[in-house]
């Protein structure tokens, strides 16, 4: 989230799309009823289904899955071709105002940007994505008026005009006056005094085009001056309680904590790294943040390392692992979840950690993924319950795949985990509020908690090292176990360790005589890192958290006298106890707040007053800094130069497996063309003629992913997986309601009680009649209750998002008989 | 100690008033339907609040959890879906549960004295000890309310939660509900905050808009804000509900009537006696000379 | 006979106000409420673990935490002080006392052998040990010092580690730091990625 | 009927089988009145205790409404060629005033012959007791009919709720039908007509009490009045 839960309710206009807030998150989702309440918010809802969300919405538009990029694009030559744009804040705080490189250049018959290779299928040359440069300054030209046809707002203009009601009607099924009823009060926020938020979860980033649609999101918010407004911005809901905490903490091979890329394998000095993820300025006066990484990779380096981490190695530069570099020449291997169980099943991998993870349920394309699990020679899960991954060996889940359990070699250990309430330690929910909780009980029986299980094998890992020797024990005995209890650290030593402290004392770096952090002192704000390796910290996105002054996220004074639902003194929120980020752009060039009643910071002459702001504090607004300190343009990028894999600008493509080659170039690209099916023989698609109907996937508010289905009252809430199904396709099928059906797909099938409604009607999607169905997830094998193993993701394919290596749950084809 | 608290202000099957002399302010739940998003969370909340076990229940290919409320489950979301004349789809959800009448037919209804109560802060209360399992609360409820439980055969019902109330707690569904379709407070006050919702309500367009709060029984403690208010059976609620007529002659009119005959009866056979005293069988000879004389 | 039958009328209804007169007077049950069931309990304060919106909780165990309690879980609330649901929780939130006390909870280290159709219970001994062992021996195997190329790469990718994402920072921070900090461990991945 | 001389000057009135039934009926009568009456009004609620508590009395209602009915039934198997209501009866209703008066003995013995003739000559029942007899067989079949709805009342579906309603008016309408009819039973048989509470008991009348209430019955059932009128 940009913004907060809290900073919902200020909102005057409410865009909940790719997301069911009431159903998945209904305690976050009551800001949004605050804002109708208390503001007369309007409630905007764009889903394939009339769901929890629609039931209280203003206006509900229902759309194919799968078509949400077209909507959006339909959105904003709604907002150009009325002229509803918050013209000044386009010109200050997006790069709209940017000309373009010559060659850059987009073909509207075949839907592919320049650089396309047409014999390897590829975009082998993406360098005319970019911004046109002066050579001599290495700044980028701009056009203040926004005139020039190669500017950044007139090609944004031209890109999105195909974007009409019909033709939007024609790929998302919508009628044409329910997108203009739609976007007439999305784009009512374009006035400064209103604004406008979108909430949206994995309804966007389970598509083979997520990150565009979300970019797509983001230009339409910045067209509209809704990003750093407070009730305003771009709001991932995010779907667990951690996961916030978890991306911002490294899980996930292509970074380290912190959003930082991880190190790879051709950058052979530690310099080339450091430089790679330090980009130069791109206009004159940006701050370019990022130019301080190097504090932070050294830092981090230092938390890992400690004592081993000095000058002399790059702190442990080769101590780090380094991502290996791919067959392609400049590519890298890719580790992302889909990628990692096709290696697997291609026998690449010995073995596998899993802390509370599901793959065969919550994972693309469980049979795949059973296959790729028989292929581990050993697999560790911690769990609270047992899962249909821990027991994927069973005769109970493998007769999906019409395997035997003795042919399965893979040994299994199921380690009994403690749970949330026998822990502490902190959560960060998707507002980047870290929070702190407290132990409540023992875990039952043996179970021990994860710090627990972690340091012991790690722990008896090195002692095997230090007894026997091995391959590169260097990281292995080098790494700092500080924790006064090795077994099992405290997780306040942990907290402590990620936010940071000072290893000698650190120079104010203005007055160096000054000491602006004594030795052993907790680090208290982003720049009092260092790179000199005087520092360490974990993750510096979580520097303040714990301070000289304690463990800030435990803080709980729920005062707001801002009234804005700020509640600065409240946990703490990463980054720097910043509510709003990117808030700069709440005000105007002058610094004065585009709306007094919603003003996020604002230019006091001496200092920005308010929140924390999204900038330097003492740099006045006619200094010019960019709102966006964190992009070296110092703007927000309408046109993305060359960050993503299939182009600068927002296309619709279609689903993997689409009903309909993609109206907007019939004869040319139909589907992402970055996005590129795995080839093992469980990765099959469908066609359309086979497999007619739209399907798509989703969570219901009664169960939470794979676990409450161990809870009855939650199984009394929802007890059995079952199908959505239009009345009309129901009627044609002589399908009725709590009739068992099977759901096919070309991955495999499922079978389910019909839920036969008028919430989901029929579709015409260029000429043509189509039906979607929906099916919820939640319900396995295990659980109280009968479990009839109803995996809804029997039947998805695990095709991914070729930026995020999300996979696409939504929007894929299947067929749909009487069982 | 939680009894002391609370007054009682009308008791089942009572020959005497209740003791509550104490004013309370009256307590009141109101539900804003137009609010809800059907999450359920106020179902479980009541269940696990009241330590009550889970149902075993089967996908009825709708949203809406079972059928009905059991004796178990003292709240139910009941989801309604409403098709407007402008072709409008809505799916209304409403909370199904007692209603705390101020005039309770189940009380009204109920033969067994003190199974049935109303405290003077207005809950209607059942008290299982003294439940004896005769079912005419339900025969009394207009709202389809109490449930019997076959094992126990007392009936069972939303309590609003009058543990927690009693000490100063809203029950536990409000403190649940997400969305602030629900709110806890005296009656008063809520049908203030009713008033100017349905304002609002109709300013965006449900001209219909209306406070539900049936003057058939004096008002109920669970007050709901229904959008289109003109329409509560699309909501699943009766039109205008009161206590049965036929609920109404029972215990009024016809038991004073049928008291009034049994003891006019006794009464009158006794001065029937009095009056005539027993008749006599004439000896048998002055039978038969009787008999032989016509 | 007639007299009896009229004694016997006498008799009940002199019984019956006796009765009524001497006692059966059932109004001091009548006002009984049910005991408040978290008056004495003890309070936590934690957050909800399931999506993101990281709502209070306070998880109320039985006992007042002296030296001889074992706590066991009565009742799960929402937090009425914390901003973002200000006691508010969804139904998933609402029964979370049944994610913790549920018979279905995994209370030793069970072992799955190559070829089996059964776990059989072990002990943590064991298990550390036997995993330790076979990462050690997945490392030595198969950690990549250098490619083709001669880049240095000191990384492990035979080996996977997901999870994390309903455990805390500093688990999450512990796993990074460990398996790919530590043991050089390559993909780290969790359910952020799907 | 055969006619059985049990003793000198007696006449078998009722045999053991017409007692049973007779005092099932009763003493199930009994029993459903009291808890009945502890269900109708909070004033009679001390006789439930008395019972056993409410919930007891509750759960024991039915089932001896079961037997109640049952008995009922069973008497109109048995006695419904001697409840049919003859048009002798309704000459017999014509002097109701006098009976309920005991006019009858206010004659006696000055005009005993003529007294006698005032009346209808009276069959094994009078009117009086055939009223009685097809009240309470109507109104225990009625009892039984909503009884049956109140006692599986949970079952019933909402959409049938005016069953449930119906059922808990006419129920207690139905009891006070019978309550008036059991009054002036119980005060008939037992105060008014001395030996009729015995003949229920024992069976036995004597032949005089019969001549005097029940000529007709008197006369078929020794066969020889019938020759002699």
């Amino acid at each position: 989230m940009t913004n907060g839960w809290t900073d919902i309710a200020n909102a005057d206009v409410v865009l909940a799309m790719g997301g069911n807030p009431a159903e998945n998150h209904p305690v976050g989702f009551r800001f949004a009823m605050e804002a109708k309440r208390n503001r007369n918010a309007k409630l905007v809802v764009v889903d394939p289904r009339y769901q929890r969300t629609a039931a209280v919405s203003d206006k509900f538009v229902q759309i194919r899955a799968g078509s949400d990029v077209a909507f959006l694009g339909g959105l904003i030559n709604y907002a150009l071709t009325h002229n509803r744009i918050q013209e000044d804040y386009v010109k200050l705080y997006t790069n709209a105002t940017f000309l373009v490189k010559e060659g850059y250049a987009f073909d509207e018959t075949t839907g592919l940007f320049s650089g396309w290779d047409k014999d390897k299928k590829a975009y082998t040359d993406k360098s005319t994505w970019a911004y046109d440069i002066d050579p001599k300054t290495g700044f980028a030209n701009v056009d203040e008026t926004m005139q020039d046809p190669r500017c950044v707002f007139q090609l944004m203009k031209k890109f999105y005009a195909r974007y009409t009601p019909a033709m939007v009607s024609s790929i998302c099924g919508c009628s044409p006056q329910d997108l203009e009823k739609a976007a007439e009060i999305v784009t009512s926020t374009y006035l400064p005094n209103k604004v406008g938020t979108i909430m949206y979860a994995l309804g966007w980033t389970h598509h083979s085009f997520s990150v565009q649609l979300i970019h797509a999101a983001a230009m339409l918010q910045l067209l509209l001056g809704n990003i750093g407004m407070p009730g305003g911005g771009l709001n991932a809901l995010r779907g667990h309680s951690n996961i916030q905490g978890g991306t911002d903490c490294g899980m996930a091979y292509h970074n380290i904590c912190g959003y930082i890329a991880i190190q790879k394998a051709d950058q052979a000095k530690f310099e080339d790294y450091l430089n790679a993820v330090r980009p130069k300025p791109l206009r004159p006066g940006v701050m370019n943040f990022m130019a301080n990484y190097d504090r932070f990779v050294v830092s981090q380096y230092k938390a890992y390392y400690g004592k081993n981490a000095t000058q002399e190695n790059d702190f442990g530069f080769n101590l780090h692992p380094k991502l290996p570099v791919g067959a392609a020449p400049g590519t890298y291997q890719n580790w992302s979840w889909a990628y990692m169980f096709d290696h697997m099943y291609e026998g690449q991998m010995d073995g596998l950690f899993s802390f509370g993870m599901n793959p065969v349920c919550n994972g693309p394309h469980s049979r795949k993924a059973i296959a790729a699990l028989s292929k581990l020679k050993w697999l560790v899960v911690a769990e609270n319950f047992e899962t249909e991954t821990a027991a994927f060996w069973s005769e109970r889940v493998l007769w999906l795949n019409g395997g035997k359990p003795e042919d399965v070699k893979t040994e299994v250990f199921l380690l009994p985990a403690a749970n949330f309430a026998e822990k502490d330690g902190s959560f960060t929910n998707s507002a980047r509020w870290i929070a702190w909780k407290y132990k409540a009980l023992d875990p039952p029986g043996d179970a021990k908690p994860d710090q627990e299980i972690i340091a012991r094998i790690f722990l008896k890992v090195r002692e095997l090292y230090q007894k026997e020797g091995g391959k590169y024990p260097d990281p292995v005995l080098a790494l700092n176990w500080w924790y006064t209890s090795p077994n099992k650290p405290a997780l306040e030593e942990v907290a402590k360790e990620i936010n940071g402290w000072a290893i000698t004392d650190v120079m104010d770096e203005k007055d160096p005589k000054v000491v602006a952090v004594k030795a052993g002192d907790q680090l208290g704000k982003f720049l009092d890192a260092r790179a000199d390796g005087s520092t360490l910290s974990g993750n510096w996105l979580y520097i303040g958290s714990y301070t000289q002054a304690g463990n800030l996220t435990q803080r709980r004074n729920g005062a707001d006298p801002s009234g804005l639902g700020r509640y600065s003194e409240w946990a703490f929120n990463w980054p720097a106890n910043r509510r709003v980020m990117y808030n700069r752009c709440s005000a105007d060039a002058t610094g004065q707040p585009w709306d007094p009643t919603r003003a996020d910071i604002k230019w006091n002459g001496n200092k920005w007053i308010g929140d924390v702001p999204d900038y330097k504090p003492d740099s006045p607004p006619e200094a010019g800094m960019g709102a966006f300190i964190m992009n070296p343009e110092g703007v927000a990028r309408l046109f993305v130069p060359g960050q993503f894999v299939e182009g600068p600008w927002t296309e619709h493509y279609e689903p993997m497996e689409s009903p309909v080659q993609n109206p907007l170039h019939p004869d040319g690209q139909s589907s992402n063309p970055a996005a590129k099916p795995f080839k093992t023989q469980w990765d099959k698609l469908g066609k359309p003629d086979e497999y007619p109907i739209v399907a798509t996937t989703y969570r219901l508010t009664e169960h939470f992913h794979y676990w409450t289905k161990n809870n009855p009252y939650n199984l009394q809430e929802q007890p059995e997986f079952f199908v959505e199904i239009p009345e009309e396709l129901a009627a044609e099928k002589g399908i009725k309601s709590t009739q068992y059906v099977r759901v096919t797909s070309a991955r495999g099938s499922i079978v389910g009680k019909a839920m036969v409604t008028r919430r989901i009607k029929p579709m015409t999607i260029a000429g043509k009649k189509v039906y979607q169905i929906g099916m919820p997830i939640h319900w396995g094998f295990f659980g109280a209750g009968d479990q009839e193993g109803s995996i809804a993701n029997l039947v998805t394919h695990s095709v991914v998002d070729p930026n995020s290596f999300a996979p696409e749950y939504k929007g894929f084809l299947v067929k749909l008989e009487k069982a | 100690m939680a009894g002391k608290v609370l007054e009682i202000r009308a008791m089942s099957a009572s020959s005497t008033p209740a003791p509550g002399i104490r004013s309370a302010p009256v307590v009141a739940k109101l539900i804003d339907t137009s609010a809800c998003i059907g999450c359920k969370a106020c179902e479980v909340a009541c269940q696990e609040w009241n330590d009550l076990p889970p149902e075993t229940t089967v996908q009825i290919g709708t949203y809406q959890t079972m059928p009905d409320t059991t004796p178990s489950f003292w709240n139910l979301i009941k989801f309604n879906e409403h098709e407007t004349d402008d072709g409008a789809f809505h799916w209304l959800l409403r909370k199904d549960q007692c209603m705390h009448c101020a005039d309770p037919g189940c009380l009204k209804a109920c033969p067994a004295p003190g199974a049935i109560v109303q405290y003077n802060n207005g809950i209607v209360d059942f008290q299982q000890d003294n439940c004896i399992g005769c079912g005419y609360c339900i025969a009394g409820c207009p709202f389809n309310v109490p449930k019997m439980s076959r094992q126990t055969k007392k009936v069972y019902k939303c309590t609003l939660c009058v543990d927690r109330v009693s000490v100063g707690l809203e029950p536990a569904c409000i403190k649940a509900c997400p969305t602030n379709c629900l709110t806890f407070g005296t009656k008063e006050v809520l049908l203030q905050k009713a008033k100017s919702r349905v304002a609002q309500l109709q300013t965006a367009g449900f001209l219909d808009a209306a406070v539900y709060d049936p003057p058939g029984v004096s008002g109920t403690g669970v007050v709901s804000i229904l959008a289109f208010g003109k329409n509560p059976e699309a909501y699943g609620l009766p039109k205008d509900p009161s206590v049965s007529f036929a609920v109404e002659i029972w215990k009024g009119p016809l038991k004073w009537i049928g008291n009034i005959a049994i003891v006019g009866g006794i009464i009158g056979t006794f001065v029937h006696y009095l009056r005539f005293g027993p008749k006599h069988v004439p000896e048998d000879d002055k039978a038969k000379q009787a008999d032989a004389g016509r | 006979m007639t007299t009896s039958r009229r004694d016997f009328l006498k008799v009940t209804t002199i019984g019956g106000v006796a009765v009524s007169i001497l006692g059966f007077d059932l109004t001091s049950a009548y006002a009984e409420v049910r005991e408040m069931k978290i008056a004495r309990t003890t309070e936590t304060r934690s957050t909800c673990p399931y999506c993101a919106v990281g709502c209070g909780i306070i998880i109320h165990t039985l006992g007042d935490k002296s030296a001889n309690v074992k706590p066991a879980i009565v009742h799960i609330e929402g937090d009425a002080d914390h901003p973002t649901n200000r006691g508010a929780l969804c139904s998933k939130g609402i029964t979370l006392k049944q994610d913790v006390v549920n018979d279905r909870r995994l209370t030793t280290v069970k072992y799955r052998a190559p070829g089996s159709s059964e776990w059989q219970e072990k002990s943590w001994d064991f298990a550390i040990d036997r995993i330790a062992h076979l990462l050690k021996q997945a490392r030595d195997e198969k950690l990549v010092m250098a490619d083709a190329q001669g880049h240095t790469v000191n990384a492990l990718t035979s080996v996977g580690v997901i999870g994390g994402c309903t455990d805390t920072n500093e688990i999450n921070y512990l796993l990074v730091k460990a398996f790919r900090a530590g043991l050089s461990i390559i993909p780290l991945e969790q359910q952020a990625r799907i | 009927m055969k006619p059985v001389k049990v003793a000198q000057g007696n006449v078998l009135r009722y045999n053991f089988t017409e007692r049973l039934v007779h005092w099932t009926a009763a003493l199930s009568y009994i029993y459903l009145l009291l808890s009945g009456l502890a269900f109708w009004t909070p004033w009679m609620w001390w006789v439930a205790m008395m019972l056993g508590g409410g919930p007891v009395s509750r759960a024991v209602h039915p089932w001896m409404g079961l037997i109640f009915t049952a008995a009922v039934v069973y008497m109109y198997r048995m006695w419904l060629p001697d409840m049919r209501i003859t048009p002798t009866d309704l000459e017999w209703r014509k002097t109701i005033r006098a009976y309920v008066r005991n006019e009858e003995e206010e004659m006696h013995p000055l005009q005993a012959a003529r007294g006698f003739d005032r009346f209808a000559p009276v069959d094994r029942f009078n009117l009086g007791q055939k009223y009685l007899f097809w009240l309470m067989f109507w109104a225990g079949l009625t009892l039984l009919a909503t009884g049956l709805v109140l006692w599986f009342s949970d079952y019933l579906p909402w959409s049938l709720r005016w069953l449930r309603l119906l059922s808990a008016f006419l129920h207690p309408v139905a009891f006070l039908f019978t309550v008036g009819g059991f009054i002036i039973h119980v005060y008939m048989g037992t105060a008014v007509v001395r030996g009729g509470f015995s003949s229920v008991i024992r069976g036995e009348v004597s032949e005089s009490w019969a001549r005097y209430h029940h000529r007709l019955w008197l006369d078929r059932v020794t066969g020889a009045s019938a020759a002699k009128k």
